[in-house]
């Protein structure tokens, strides 16, 4: 009875679990720090129990439908409803990748957080900032509204800036605060316009009513543009990445690595309005959306990569590897947009790399994670992230090293880790739609093993140095929020085949099938 | 064609208010006025967003004492409350940014606020 | 065996646990060569590993730092790097610049192409 | 640094007034314009007004900061558990149980333009009124916040 009473509101709960966490941490916490941190760690795993048993009901039973305020929740609209105005959750296959993404890793950077974390003042805040960033990325990633998704996203970047800026740093935290919170605004401001232009035709803001009824005028066109741009600079695309580095690097580890997984829900509300918003129109030159992506992630993949070389911050350098991976998943889901009116293409390699792009989506979520949280554990322990000043770290902290070799070797796409199954998907499939991009990523590779070879010689390898011999291994919560994220690193690159089948290739059938989103609200056209 | 006109107004002052605050954000060197500038836009993305919701005879759908049953849908004004609300956490913050920046760095220049560069 | 499957991937296969199989055997072979070597040598009594002839480096103050790893590669693109870095200018207008930028480009590409 | 006299006791005469006009707008706010966070603002208007008028040390003596903070938390969870309330009703999230019940703002509306009764709309008053503290304390923890700059530079 619970069991069904709880799995019929999974999708309110998603959001109302990390919210109640989030809302009743100023008074937890003036109980005391213990109470705080278990309140923390019951908060986290509650959400990550949540999101996992959504997913996995999406995936067994398919479209999960959630409509708030309705008699009953599954209440669809009727196909001609002339006001389709209802605030609902739509969680399709899609959505359901995400928010395996948002949970698992949500889990893992909360129990790091808890030690790493410790030292600071003012935790009540910072915790519930980070539940409100939780929650807003599992709003925009739920949400089948176009509205809702505006909120959400404003949501998740507000906590987001306010989280990168919370250890003022002697102001250069708030510095590159103010630039996140600046951009995103901006960003949020033109979709917001988007999404005016829209219902001022259409009076629609559910994004299946809103793909039924769309006619594809010029002013749409506009609409597309002003929603496209904004989420590709989200999501830190080049020439829109420049904030990236700078959110990344000086942010608290933790918010970093959840950062990441926020950048990909923006990822995600690209692809839902390129394939679902917009996907049917025969107008609509999917090529020139699709070279947009693909040129788009060439430029990210290069230009991040030979950016991060010369870098000497290591969280830094992390972050330009960020933008450079981001441009591999548009890469591939580009390619899938490019051929996607041609059936046989998208048969034989189109539906390949947009696999290849949605596995490197969780993927990266993970390993970049980790080694966010392996550069946090670094600096928690040694105190600086000049890659100049760290040396001979390996001897004292030998966990932290084995899981920064695993997220390395998984981020250069070493087999047997995740990275290099996602970018296997990737090579071969875009490899048959032009050569050349396929060379391009294989370089871009190999640029990524070079510098991570030198971020470990410059952190790990070499002598005892002097001024670390007070240095010891990271406490056993940060060790654990790692070892998380690196058991699915390990996991996901020892036995791939059962995450695309189950995951992966759900999540491309639900990218690519417009009218099945559209007729799980509208009971079909 | 006065009438047509007027209704156009809207749209004409939201391309307005739009190009003010983009020329605040861009032509601007100091953080605050473009923390103005930004706030001119939202503005004008609100204005807009009401300016879409207006029908002509329809009048405003608040039950009490109405003249007459006829009432516009208020979706746009519960849009536009939304991303006032949004738009006022938001400017909160970023100048509560502005002042720490300023405690820090002793300026509000922002072609001197660039510790984070390359 | 269900769980350890061939990734598939259109036109390739990989199976990680044949890789890894092959990684086994690589490791067998390592070990083997390693068990041919002297097994009298014990460390520190005097006498050194034959590698050169040379006197062995000492090992303390032997780290090499971050940035002068990869100095030929930077060396070679200068060109590049001149040109790019300096696009990272730090200044929040410039960020925008870019944003609204793009979105001008894209704009006039949606409505004329 | 403070006002004259005069001014202190106006704002002394109006903060109440303040306070009392912004809960009308809040418990009226599914009837007429306004709502939760007009309401909740004009509420804290009236610690603007206050903080104008005295010294901001006087008023952080009156208005505590950790006062608001708990009003800030109640407020929200007041508004989440009212949207939770709806699934132990068989409701999703956000139903409205409690209109058309007769009970609490359970009197069905009245069709039509009318005069407006308060005991209507069910959820909607009590989230409205979730709103209104929640705003309240947050607003005027913000504006205590970006005020507390001016006791620094005043002093020499």
């Amino acid at each position: 009875m619970m069991d069904t009473f709880v799995m019929r509101h999974l999708p309110a709960l998603l959001i109302a679990v990390p919210l109640f966490a989030a809302f009743l941490m100023p008074l937890v916490g003036s109980l005391g720090p213990k109470v705080r941190s278990a309140w923390v760690f019951l908060g986290a795993l509650a959400t990550a129990a949540v999101g996992l048993a959504l997913a996995g009901k999406v995936l067994a039973t398919g479209t999960v439908l959630y409509v708030f305020g309705a008699a009953i929740p599954q209440q669809t609209l009727p196909p001609d409803a002339a006001f389709p105005i209802r605030i609902m959750f739509q969680v399709d296959a899609l959505s359901a990748l995400m928010v395996v993404i948002a949970s698992l890793s949500s889990l893992g950077i909360a129990i790091y957080s808890l030690a790493a974390e410790s030292k600071q003042s003012g935790l009540e805040t910072f915790y519930a900032m980070l539940f409100l960033l939780i929650a807003g990325v599992l709003g925009m990633v739920a949400t089948g509204d176009l509205f809702n998704f505006f909120v959400f996203l404003e949501i998740s970047s507000l906590a987001g800036a306010a989280l990168v800026a919370y250890r003022v740093d002697d102001g250069v935290a708030v510095e590159a605060g103010l630039k996140y919170a600046l951009l995103s605004t901006v960003g949020a401001l033109a979709v917001l316009t988007a999404i005016g232009i829209l219902f001022a035709q259409y009076n629609a803001l559910n994004l299946a009513s809103l793909a039924n009824r769309l006619q594809f005028t010029a002013l749409d066109q506009v609409a597309l543009v002003l929603l496209v741009v904004p989420l590709a600079m989200k999501c830190g695309a080049v020439p829109m990445h420049f904030w990236t580095p700078d959110t990344y690097a000086t942010a608290p580890s933790s918010v970093t690595a959840f950062l990441v997984v926020s950048s990909q829900a923006s990822l995600y509300g690209l692809f839902r309005i390129l394939f679902t918003l917009y996907g049917h129109l025969v107008q609509f030159s999917w090529a020139t959306f699709g070279w947009f992506l693909i040129v788009l992630g060439v430029l990210s993949m290069f230009v991040g990569v030979t950016m991060a070389i010369p870098q000497k911050d290591v969280k830094r350098l992390m972050a330009y590897h960020a933008v450079s991976q981001t441009g591999y998943m548009l890469l591939g889901v580009g390619v899938g947009l490019a051929v996607l009116g041609d059936a046989d293409a998208l048969a034989q390699y189109g539906k390949t790399a947009m696999a290849g792009g949605l596995f490197h989506v969780i993927n990266h979520a993970m390993y970049k994670g980790l080694l966010f949280l392996t550069a946090g554990a670094v600096f928690y322990r040694a105190g600086t992230r000049n890659l100049n000043k760290l040396g001979g770290l390996g001897h004292d902290m030998p966990w932290t090293m084995v899981f920064f070799m695993i997220g390395a070797l998984a981020i250069a796409g070493v087999p047997p880790f995740n990275g290099f199954a996602s970018k296997l998907l990737i090579y071969e499939s875009v490899f048959r739609f032009s050569p050349f991009l396929s060379i391009v990523a294989m370089l871009v590779s190999i640029l990524t093993l070079a510098s991570f070879v030198k971020v470990f010689h410059a952190m790990f390898l070499g002598p005892r140095r002097a001024e670390f011999a007070a240095v010891r291994e990271v406490p056993a919560p940060m060790l654990a929020g790692m070892a998380l994220l690196a058991v699915f690193v390990v996991v996901a690159g020892l036995a791939p085949q059962p995450f695309v089948d189950h995951l992966i290739v759900p999540a491309v059938d639900a990218v690519i099938d417009r009218a099945g989103y559209v007729a799980a609200i509208l009971g079909g056209r | 064609m006065t009438t047509e006109l007027l209704l156009k107004l809207p749209y004409f002052t939201v391309v307005v208010l739009t190009l003010l605050g983009l020329a605040a954000m861009i032509f601007k060197r100091n953080l605050i006025k473009i923390l103005m500038g930004l706030s001119l836009m939202e503005s004008a993305v609100n204005l807009f967003l009401v300016a879409t919701g207006y029908r002509t005879g329809g009048v405003a759908p608040i039950f009490t004492n109405a003249p007459s049953p006829h009432m516009t849908l208020p979706t746009v004004q519960a849009l536009t409350l939304t991303s006032i609300v949004i738009g006022v956490a938001t400017s909160a913050m970023m100048l509560s940014f502005a002042m720490v920046i300023y405690k820090k760095y002793g300026t509000v220049d922002a072609d001197k606020v660039k510790k984070l560069k390359g | 065996m269900d769980f350890f499957q061939t990734l598939q991937t259109g036109a390739g296969a990989w199976n990680p646990l044949l890789w890894l199989l092959a990684l086994a055997v690589a490791l067998g072979v390592a070990l083997a060569i390693r068990s041919r070597g002297r097994k009298d040598f014990r460390e520190g009594d005097g006498r050194k590993p034959f590698i050169s002839g040379n006197e062995e480096p000492e090992n303390a103050g032997g780290h090499v730092p971050a940035s002068n790893l990869y100095w030929g590669f930077l060396e070679s693109l200068k060109g590049y790097y001149a040109r790019l870095v300096p696009l990272h200018t730090g200044v929040p207008t410039d960020y925008v610049v870019w944003l609204l930028g793009v979105m001008a480009l894209m704009l006039v590409v949606a409505l004329v192409v | 640094m403070k006002m004259t006299k005069i001014v202190r006791t106006t704002a002394d005469v109006f903060y109440p007034f303040c306070l009392v006009f912004g809960l009308y707008v809040v418990i009226h706010g599914h009837l007429t314009p306004g709502g939760g966070f007009q309401g909740g603002a004009v509420m804290a208007t009236g610690a603007a007004l206050l903080i104008v008028a005295h010294a901001y040390t006087d008023v952080t003596r009156r208005i505590r900061k950790t006062a608001l903070k708990i009003l800030e938390a109640i407020g929200l969870m007041m508004f989440l558990f009212a949207g939770l309330s709806g699934i132990l009703f068989e409701r999703p999230f956000m139903g409205n149980w409690m209109a058309l019940t007769g009970k609490l703002f359970g009197t069905p509306v009245a069709h039509g333009p009318n005069p407006g009764d308060l005991n209507t709309a069910g959820l909607l008053p009590l989230l409205n009124l979730g709103v209104g503290i929640e705003v309240l304390g947050g607003l005027t923890i913000i504006l205590l916040y970006m005020l507390s700059g001016i006791k620094e530079e005043k002093q020499p």
